[in-house]
């Protein structure tokens, strides 16, 4: 399964690299959105995949029934889902902010604070 | 020792505090320090004399070897006596000069400071310490440079001279840090007892270009020359003192100083001498080129530097006679002729020759002390300057390289030389009265007793050589050698070839002085070579740079977030593929083993990522995006993440959620790229595409070590009296981590409301400013 | 929403206390359970946006009686707070604490400072929800 | 009278939720939905009696199941089969409900049954516009409305 | 038995998502694509359930709770939208 | 137990929470922002003491052992860092009681300033590699909103440009840290080293580094991926810039210090050889790019960039000499940076610019602020007696004993080209004559009073004391930064400090 | 989990759910206009996914689970409605056309986009 993942996550990053590369802000944010998934997936890919084994421990249990999950990841996976999320509702807003203030929606119109 | 040095800095700190308090006068209080530390500086020249040296030190920064080490021998004798004295005099000077001015303060600050760096250099005896106080030097004198600093002409005159003295410095640094390397210490005493092992090692010829650079520059070495009379901006005492006296010595200091070290090879002998006389008859001849009184002294001092650079290179033991006469000389007689020149300005308002004339009548002590001072320069008898210049010639002759062609540029400097003399002290005086922007009248006597004093001393040395040559000199050359020496100075040498030589220069010199309105014609129409000479080649080089700076800067900070993007994205799959490329030897992780919904799921993601990317539907992207999390979510339960799940489709919801309330405020998706523009992004993406899923491919082919959450899943019921392992992590086993998260959410949550809340419209900031456009 | 939804009124009357109902649920259970504060707050803030979309900002203002801004300060005060008292039983910061204290006529209740972290969670998350989406809603009106 | 039953729905579906049948947890639920509800008071009108309707309850829910299924086998043989035979159309139908809570139940099984689908209720709340798949007689259509409407009140008025 | 029954209903839901995404992409207009995103999160319930009982893990009921309950907050703010006027393009 | 390492974090933090909590009543805001910046200060300072006295002191919060819970672990880098952070903040809390705009008070900038240092602070004192990626987000959010704080349109434009780089450096750092986990199962850095050691795959290790080295190159504004910090950083308000100035590519910096003398040691020559040419890059683009500018807030934003270069140059060369300089470079380089934005907002204050074009008369009217400029503008230029000086002596000296002649000399023609552009400032603002255009410069001369003025002079005064005594009295904070660079080079007394008898 | 007939109900219920939900995938792609999607979506898709959450709490058996189940379906009773309403009447109003084959629209006329009161058309008789 790892491979195919490997490959989804790639064609991820590609497609949220390429929506930043657009020149109007609103495909930045598309763009945004994929990216922090796509690094969620990669982070859940990359410390292994177990299918159908939570790492939940039953009820009375103190040890794991069998194999399970690795909880580690997921937790971390669950910060950072939080966070792209804190973050990216901060640039959505920003991103309607400067359309707001620049009245353009063209990325390249944005380079007074560079030159 | 420390005292001598430290005193300087400490009253000037005290400048500002103590100048009110002490009124008009405060500058002969001043003066007393550099006149304590002239006669405490005295003292020691009966032991330095009989070839004693002085040595302390404090510890500073171990680690960096920079200690506070203090070496008094002849050379650093001789130039803390001539710091010390002339900065006395030209302290007591400027009281007056400076009379009325709200400034002083500031320039006493300088100027004091100035003299604590300069004793600090010559008595350094580490190379850190001594860049240090070479620096301080360089800044004081950048800062009393630009004194008037509202006149264009100052400010450019300050740059310049600071960019090119701090650049010869970090030459000059590399060049000491190569030294340090190479001789195993900092302590200059140790090292000028291994010029064997230094001037052997592969690194000697490196290292030696590095401190001439440094000296060059700080001495105004052709082609660095065009600083030193751009100086001349300064307030007369500053150019007297740092300009001629001082500062520009500190380069030709660092030579004889590290010439027991790194001096006596062909590349230093041939080095030095010849920028030495270059440099000689460069300032010679542009001395007579100039007009101004301040001009024609300062490229006399390049003259002076350039000689004695020549004479640190030649390095005999004549030479460093040569050297340590000729330098007492100069001092003597240029500090007094920019005093003198200060005068004239500050009583007939002008500085240019040409406009002056038959000032004898109003200005007669002065007249005598020009005139005195003049025949000095020209190196007549009985003055101190004929001395200097017959042992000079003496040893020119005796060069053991190039001979011929030094003796040749000496005695064409010479007889330039006579002629600038003339126009600096004949020209203004005699000749029918000028109308002077200002009615001439005598200086105060502030303002005679430095020049008087020096140029009676020019007299008195002449005509006494031995006072100052059996002890100082002696010692100075002696520093110079590494070895004793004994100097024997005389104004009569006999009938030689030096006095000859002298006299055939003395002739030319009357002959050009007496052309001179001619002469300088014919110089004239050379002076289109200056638009190819250093200085312009200078500005232009500062321009080129400025230009390249813009040029670089509009390329890469060009303002276009896609290409920034572009190039960050290029970065790291440049650097990581290049790595993975050429460094990883591992295999990559292989074999599908993945069910038919699987794949569906997979399928149904990459459609989703495709179709938001290539729709023309905002909303359509929307969706898409909530199909990309829903995808997502269905992974995280596929393969037991049922936690991550419920977040995941949370989130995905909220998300859509917020993003149909931001894009009701939104235009429609626009479409503002060409097919190659879109086809040259979507390489870099796919590039970036084919890195990430090489990386997962090796991440998930190894597994160097168990996982610590062993651990967790055996300790969370025990210890942590938790089933649900995911949150036992997030609140217990990494509770920061979830500290730090809900923190984002806040700020997060902190910044939108202020950017949706904040008050709009103009007035609501008085902090910003027009340049945010 | 444009006036007179009736049944999205009538029925976001009837979910919004179930949906507050279901996020305490899983803020509480989360330790044995998928759940936890940060889901819980979610759950909650879905049933106060749904709430603004029926009924406006003015109304979901009046409902919560306090600036979201504060949950959201007594939330991260709360779950810096829980991290202390590990420090009066000389445990460094974060260490869990458990209590068992008895109420008369329900008894035993397990009360933990990871609870109390996980509710500072909970008021974190509704109060930072609360604040972009009143914010943004009111900006829309 | 509503809101305490409503409470009451509350702590059993907390009950349930939690699988943990305790005089405890139940306290708890019904102090956690007497909260939320208490949030919300202000919003909510009065409702009387519904002591004896569990009964009707149950035979109405009966009668919706097999409604449910009868429109659901319909629409899936449409969707299936090649032909599509709809004759979709937005009818107006005349309440009798007259409370919110009336209203709004009935325009959700409306929209919980296949072939017809709430849009909206009138400003005044006496007409409930409908969207159905299947108007060929619009007599009868209304008639299946107000039956189901009938049954409705039946369960909710005491 | 019941395995059949799993792989079959997987298969089914697998060819509605499938079906769900061609509307969502095709459109036209907002509508349909919410239309389309509702019956995925349909889909998506169904398939925890499915998936539930093929590995028995009962815990993965809890994301259909929430799925059930939330989803379709979505729909309602695309409606709002819709409602206010939003581009009509969408 | 060590609650000094946790007390520059949970500080800060809970500072921050009551702020927000008391969001309408500011004088108490300020108050908090005052006296908790100095709290914090102080307590750093507690902290180094500790550390300088015991060693690196460690905290397993929860107590749960390394490497299974998160431990707070400082050492002698770690804590200086915190040290300035609390510096930095208090200089800016107070400076912020004069310059900060009403409207940016009541929108936040208090409890953002609080929760900027926590984030700070937590990323210096953290010895958990994903806590460091949490605290970077904190630092980072705490940014963004800090940035567009007043909404201008400058500000939105430099913010796009901010958060979408910083992101996408974020999302590099998290896929870095998930391969990490894949690879070596665990997150704690002293454990990782133990783990990335024992690893017999150097190759593999070098493609991990290169990951780690873009993500914390783009937060270092290192070159090439610095477009970010000059788009923004002039945007806000200055006492914000200034604190942006100093501490945020700073973090950067000291993970990449971090990570590269902790974990990724394996291949010295590939990956510290990539670091020195980045090093080099970075001076010299940052330097030129400061030349091309004629804005006070853009020539020292695109200083900032070019110190980085100095800072990497001191760890690229990896001697303890070089990574002593190197250190003790971030570390004045933090006060100088502060210090001439402060002196900026001054020079803002009294002539309503920050473009040079319309700036003069300063040195003329306000000496004493020439004097506090020209104290960390020569600083910055590394000429002596001041801070910079020992830090470039330092480095450039460990270049020469490496022999590393490219850095060398573009590491000295740098500073030369530094003095050119900082100095034009001087030359403008400081020397020239009060341009004819400039109105309202009652105050300037004199002729009005500014009461907040003081409040502006004072963190600056105090800073650029401190800039002139590193310089002299350097032994001290060199003697620190060369003990933390031993503690660096040998990693072995952090880990087993970190892992203690937990280790297998 | 032994029990054949469990077993035999658990499979029925999962195939009517997952085949109720094929449908409405199909019903979404073949049926003509918004509206009549709807139909097929809101109710066949829920009623499809309340089988499958059925089809768990026979499977497991468990009281916990059952609860959890009855829950899930009675959240999905609770909300697709209001969903499909929202839907329904915002794109109704926001002139969503509707098929050419509709054969009846009492609504349009007695609504003003103006004012957006929609009339019930009995106001003219309560004014007699
Ligand atoms: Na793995
Ligand atoms: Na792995």
């Amino acid at each position: 399964m790892e491979p195919l993942m490997a490959v989804l996550v790639g064609i991820t990053f590609a497609t949220a690299v390429y929506m930043m590369l657009r020149r109007s802000i609103v495909k930045l944010i598309i763009g945004l959105t994929l990216l922090s998934n796509a690094a969620n997936l990669l982070f859940f890919t990359a410390s292994g995949l177990t299918r159908g084994a939570p790492p939940i421990i039953p009820e009375g249990a103190e040890q794991p029934a069998g194999a399970v999950a690795d909880p580690l990841p997921q937790a971390l996976i669950l910060t950072a889902i939080v966070i792209s999320f804190g973050v990216l509702a901060f640039a959505l807003v920003l991103i309607r902010k400067a359309y707001q203030v620049v009245q353009a929606d063209d990325l390249d119109q944005m380079k007074d604070t560079d030159t | 020792m420390l005292a001598a040095v430290l005193s300087g800095f400490c009253l000037a700190a005290l400048v500002p505090w103590l100048q009110p308090r002490l009124g008009a006068r405060a500058g002969w209080l001043f003066a007393l320090l550099p006149a304590g530390l002239t006669a405490y500086f005295a003292t020691f020249l009966p032991a330095v004399a009989a070839g004693e040296t002085f040595r302390v030190s404090y510890p500073w920064v171990p680690g960096l070897d920079l200690e506070l080490a203090f070496y008094l021998d002849g050379l650093a004798l001789l130039f803390a006596l001539l710091i010390s004295g002339i900065g006395a005099l030209v302290t007591l000077y400027a009281s007056d000069y400076l009379a009325g001015d709200a400034r002083q303060p500031r320039f006493y600050v300088l100027i004091l400071a100035f003299m604590a760096s300069m004793l600090g250099l010559v008595l350094s005896d580490n190379l850190i310490a001594l860049f240090i106080f070479w620096e301080l030097t360089s800044i004081t004198s950048y800062l009393l440079i630009g004194y008037d600093h509202e006149a264009a002409f100052a400010r450019r005159a300050a740059l310049q001279g600071l960019v090119v003295t701090v650049g010869g410095g970090l030459a000059l640094l590399a060049g000491f840090l190569l030294l340090g390397t190479v001789g195993g210490s900092y302590t200059l005493t140790e090292l000028l007892q291994h010029g064997e092992a230094i001037r052997a090692h592969d690194y000697y010829l490196p290292l030696l270009l590095l401190v001439l650079a440094g000296a060059f520059t700080k001495s105004a070495q052709v082609p660095f020359h065009f600083w030193l009379p751009n100086a001349m901006a300064a307030p007369t005492p500053v150019s007297a003192y740092l300009h001629s006296a001082t500062m520009v010595k500190a380069g030709v200091y660092l030579l004889a100083r590290l010439h027991p070290a790194l001096g006596g090879t062909e590349a230093w002998i041939l080095l030095c001498s010849l920028f030495g006389g270059v440099t000689m008859l460069t300032g010679a001849y542009l001395a007579v080129r100039s007009t101004g009184i301040k001009w024609v002294l300062a490229y006399s001092t390049v003259m002076a530097l350039g000689t004695l650079t020549m004479l640190a290179g030649i390095g005999t033991e004549k030479a460093m006679i040569a050297f340590g006469a000729f330098l007492l000389g100069h001092s003597l007689y240029k500090g007094a002729l920019f005093l003198v020149a200060g005068a004239l300005d500050h009583e007939a308002g002008t500085k240019d020759i040409l406009e002056m004339g038959g000032l004898r009548r109003a200005m007669p002590i002065t007249a005598v002390l020009a005139a005195v001072s003049a025949l000095s320069l020209a190196g007549l008898p009985p003055l101190f300057g004929f001395i200097g210049k017959e042992l000079m010639l003496g040893a020119v002759l005796n060069a053991p390289f190039l001979a011929p062609l030094l003796t040749a540029m000496a005695v064409a400097t010479g007889a330039l030389v006579v002629a600038a003399a003339g126009a600096v002290a004949v020209r203004p005086f005699f000749g029918p009265p000028a109308r002077t922007p200002k009615t001439p009248h005598e200086a105060p006597w502030g303002m005679l007793a430095g020049p008087a004093l020096l140029s009676a001393l020019s007299l008195l040395f002449g005509l006494a050589p031995g006072l100052p040559g059996e002890g100082l000199i002696s010692a100075t050359a002696a520093s110079l050698a590494g070895e004793p020496v004994h100097a024997h100075l005389a104004l009569w040498h006999g009938l030689n070839l030096p006095l000859a030589l002298s006299a055939l220069a003395v002739a030319a010199g009357v002959l050009l002085y007496s052309q001179w309105g001619r002469v300088r014609g014919a110089m004239n129409r050379l002076e289109a070579l200056d638009a190819r000479g250093p200085e312009a080649g200078y500005e232009r080089l500062m321009a080129a740079t400025t230009r390249l700076a813009e040029r670089l800067t509009r390329i890469l900070q060009n303002g276009y977030l896609r290409s920034y993007i572009t190039t960050t994205v290029l970065t790291l799959v440049g650097l990581v593929g290049y790595t993975l490329l050429t460094r990883y030897e591992g295999g990559f992780a292989g074999g599908l083993d993945v069910r038919f919904y699987e794949w569906v799921i997979a399928g149904l993601l990459v459609a989703a990522a495709l179709f938001a990317c290539s729709t023309r539907s905002r909303l359509g992207a929307v969706a898409s995006v909530g199909v990309v999390g829903f995808a997502v979510a269905l992974f995280f339960i596929l393969f037991s993440a049922p936690d991550l799940s419920i977040t995941q489709i949370l989130v995905e919801t909220l998300t859509v959620i917020l993003l149909v309330l931001v894009l009701f405020k939104l235009p429609d998706f626009m479409s503002f790229s060409t097919p190659r523009q879109r086809l040259r992004d979507g390489a870099v993406a796919g590039l970036l595409g084919v890195l990430v899923t090489a990386l997962l491919l090796i991440a998930v082919h190894y597994q160097f070590a168990e996982p610590i959450s062993a651990y967790h899943l055996a300790k969370s019921v025990p210890l942590a009296h938790g089933h649900n392992v995911v949150n036992v992590i997030i609140v217990d086993y990494r509770a920061l981590d979830t500290l730090g998260e809900i923190f984002v959410v806040a700020l997060a949550a902190i910044g939108v409301y202020a950017m949706i809340k904040y008050p709009g419209g103009p007035g609501h900031r008085t902090d910003e400013d027009e340049s945010a456009v | 929403m444009q006036p007179g939804s009736l049944i999205l009124s009538t029925m976001t009357r009837l979910l919004l206390p179930l949906q507050l109902l279901f996020s305490v649920f899983m803020l509480l259970r989360g330790h044995d359970l998928p759940g936890g504060g940060f889901i819980a707050g979610l759950v909650a803030s879905a049933g106060f946006i749904l709430y603004l979309f029926a009924f406006g900002v003015a109304a979901t203002q009046a409902l919560l009686r306090i600036d979201p801004r504060e949950i959201a300060g007594a939330g991260l005060t709360l779950a810096v707070l829980s991290a202390l008292p590990a420090l009066l039983y000389g445990d460094p910061v974060f260490t869990a604490q458990w209590w068992h204290p008895s109420l008369p006529l329900i008894g035993e209740i397990k009360l933990s400072s990871p609870l109390l972290f996980d509710i500072g969670v909970y008021l974190t998350v509704i109060g930072s929800m609360l604040t972009i989406v009143i914010s943004l809603a009111e900006a829309e009106e | 009278m509503i809101p305490f039953a409503w409470n009451i729905v509350l702590a059993t579906v907390w009950v349930v939720l939690t699988a943990n049948l305790t005089l405890l947890n139940a306290l708890f639920g019904f102090l956690l939905g007497y909260a939320a509800l208490a949030l919300v008071q202000s919003q909510l009108p009065g409702l009387h009696g519904y002591a004896q309707r569990v009964p009707r309850f149950i035979g109405f829910v009966l009668f919706y199941i097999w409604e449910m299924a009868k429109a659901n086998a319909r629409i899936a043989y449409d969707v299936v089969t090649p032909r599509c035979d709809i004759h979709p159309g937005v009818v107006g139908v005349p309440l009798e409900a007259c409370s919110d809570g009336e209203i709004t139940v009935l325009a959700n099984l409306i929209s919980l049954t296949p072939g017809t689908l709430s849009l909206d209720v009138s400003s005044d709340r006496r007409v409930l516009y409908i969207h159905a798949m299947y108007i060929e007689d619009e007599a009868a259509f209304h008639e299946e409305i107000k039956e189901l409407e009938r049954r409705v009140l039946k369960v909710m008025r005491p | 038995m019941i395995e059949i029954a799993i792989v079959l209903v997987l298969a089914m839901l697998c060819i509605g998502l499938v079906l769900a995404f061609f509307r969502l992409a095709r459109g036209p207009r907002l509508p349909n694509r919410v239309v389309a995103l509702e019956l995925i999160s349909s889909l998506v319930v169904g398939f925890i359930a499915v998936y539930a009982i093929h590995t028995d893990v009962e815990e993965f009921l809890d994301v259909a709770i929430v799925m059930a309950l939330l989803a379709f907050m979505a729909s309602v703010g695309f409606a709002r939208y819709i409602e206010k006027g939003g581009h009509r393009d969408d | 137990m060590n609650l000094a390492v946790a007390l520059p974090i949970l500080l800060p933090l809970l500072l921050g929470a009551l702020s927000l909590l008391a969001h309408r009543r500011l004088r108490l805001q300020r108050w908090l922002g005052v006296l908790g910046t100095g709290a914090l200060l102080a307590a750093a300072l507690w902290l180094l003491r500790c550390v300088a006295r015991e060693g690196v002191v460690v905290l397993h919060m929860g107590d749960w052992q390394a490497p299974f819970g998160i431990t707070l672990a400082a050492d002698l880098l770690g804590a200086s860092m915190a040290v300035l952070t609390g510096l930095l903040g208090l200089a800016t809390a107070v400076y912020s009681l004069a310059t900060t705009p009403r409207g940016h008070e009541q929108y936040g900038h208090w409890p953002l300033l609080h929760l900027l240092l926590a984030g700070v602070t937590g990323a210096f004192l953290t010895g958990d590699i994903f806590n460091l990626y949490v605290w970077f987000e904190v630092m980072l959010v705490a940014s963004f909103a800090l940035l567009t704080l007043g909404g201008e349109r400058a500000q939105m434009e430099g913010a796009i440009k901010y958060v979408a780089l910083n992101l996408l450096s974020s999302m590099i750092f998290l896929s870095a840290l998930g391969i990490t986990y894949g690879l070596f199962g665990t997150l704690n850095m002293a454990d990782l080293a133990a783990k990335v050691a024992a690893a017999d795959q150097p190759g593999l290790l070098s493609v991990l580094a290169a990951m780690y080295m873009v993500a914390f190159g783009i937060k270092a504004g290192a070159f090439p991926l610095f477009f970010w910090l000059p788009a923004s950083y002039h945007t806000p308000p200055v006492a914000v810039s200034a604190l942006f100035a100093g501490l945020l590519s700073k973090v950067g910096v000291y993970s990449l210090y971090r990570v590269f003398t902790l974990i990724f040691t394996h291949d010295v020559g590939y990956t510290h050889e990539i670091l020195l040419w980045a090093a080099g890059l970075t001076m010299l683009t940052g330097v030129l790019g400061a030349l091309a500018q004629t804005e006070i807030r853009r020539i020292v934003s695109f200083q900032i960039i070019s110190s980085i270069g100095y800072m990497l140059m001191g760890l690229a060369l990896f001697t303890p000499l070089a990574l002593a300089g190197g250190m003790l470079y971030i570390g004045q380089d933090i006060v100088v940076k502060i210090t001439l934005f402060l002196v900026a907002g001054i020079a803002f204050r009294l002539l309503g610019s920050y473009r040079l074009e319309a700036l003069g008369g300063l040195y003329r009217y306000r000496p004493l602020l020439g004097v506090l400029f020209l104290i960390p503008a020569l600083s910055l230029a590394g000429l002596p007696p001041l801070s910079g000086f020992i830090a470039k002596l330092a480095v450039v000296r460990g270049a020469i004993e490496e022999a590393s002649w490219g850095i060398t000399f573009v590491a000295l023609l740098t500073g030369l080209l530094t003095l050119y552009s900082i100095i034009r400032i001087w030359q403008q603002a400081f020397w020239r004559e009060l341009p004819a255009h400039a109105t309202d410069t009652g105050v300037l001369r004199g002729e009005r009073r500014d009461p907040g003025l003081w409040l502006m002079y004072l963190p600056v005064a105090v800073l650029a004391g401190l800039i002139l005594l590193v310089g002299v009295y350097a032994q001290p904070f060199f003697g620190l930064a060369e003990a933390a660079a031993g503690q660096l080079l040998d990693p072995q007394a952090y880990i087993d400090a970190v892992l203690g008898e937990a280790r297998p | 989990m032994t029990d054949p007939l469990q077993e035999l109900i658990t499979a029925t219920l999962l195939l009517l759910g997952g085949g109720l939900m094929l449908i409405a995938a199909i019903g979404i792609v073949r049926l003509p206009d918004l509206l009549t999607r709807m139909h097929a979506t809101t109710k066949a898709g829920t009623l499809g996914a309340a089988l499958t959450i059925a089809a768990v709490a026979v499977h497991f058996a468990d009281a916990a689970v059952t609860a959890r189940a009855v829950a899930i379906i009675l959240f999905i009773v609770l909300t697709a409605p209001v969903a499909a309403h929202v839907i329904g009447r915002a794109s109704y109003f926001a002139c969503v056309s509707l098929w050419q084959g509709t054969v009846k629209d009492e609504l349009r006329e007695h609504y003003d986009p103006e004012s957006h009161v929609l009339y019930s058309g009995l106001e003219e008789r309560d004014e007699e």
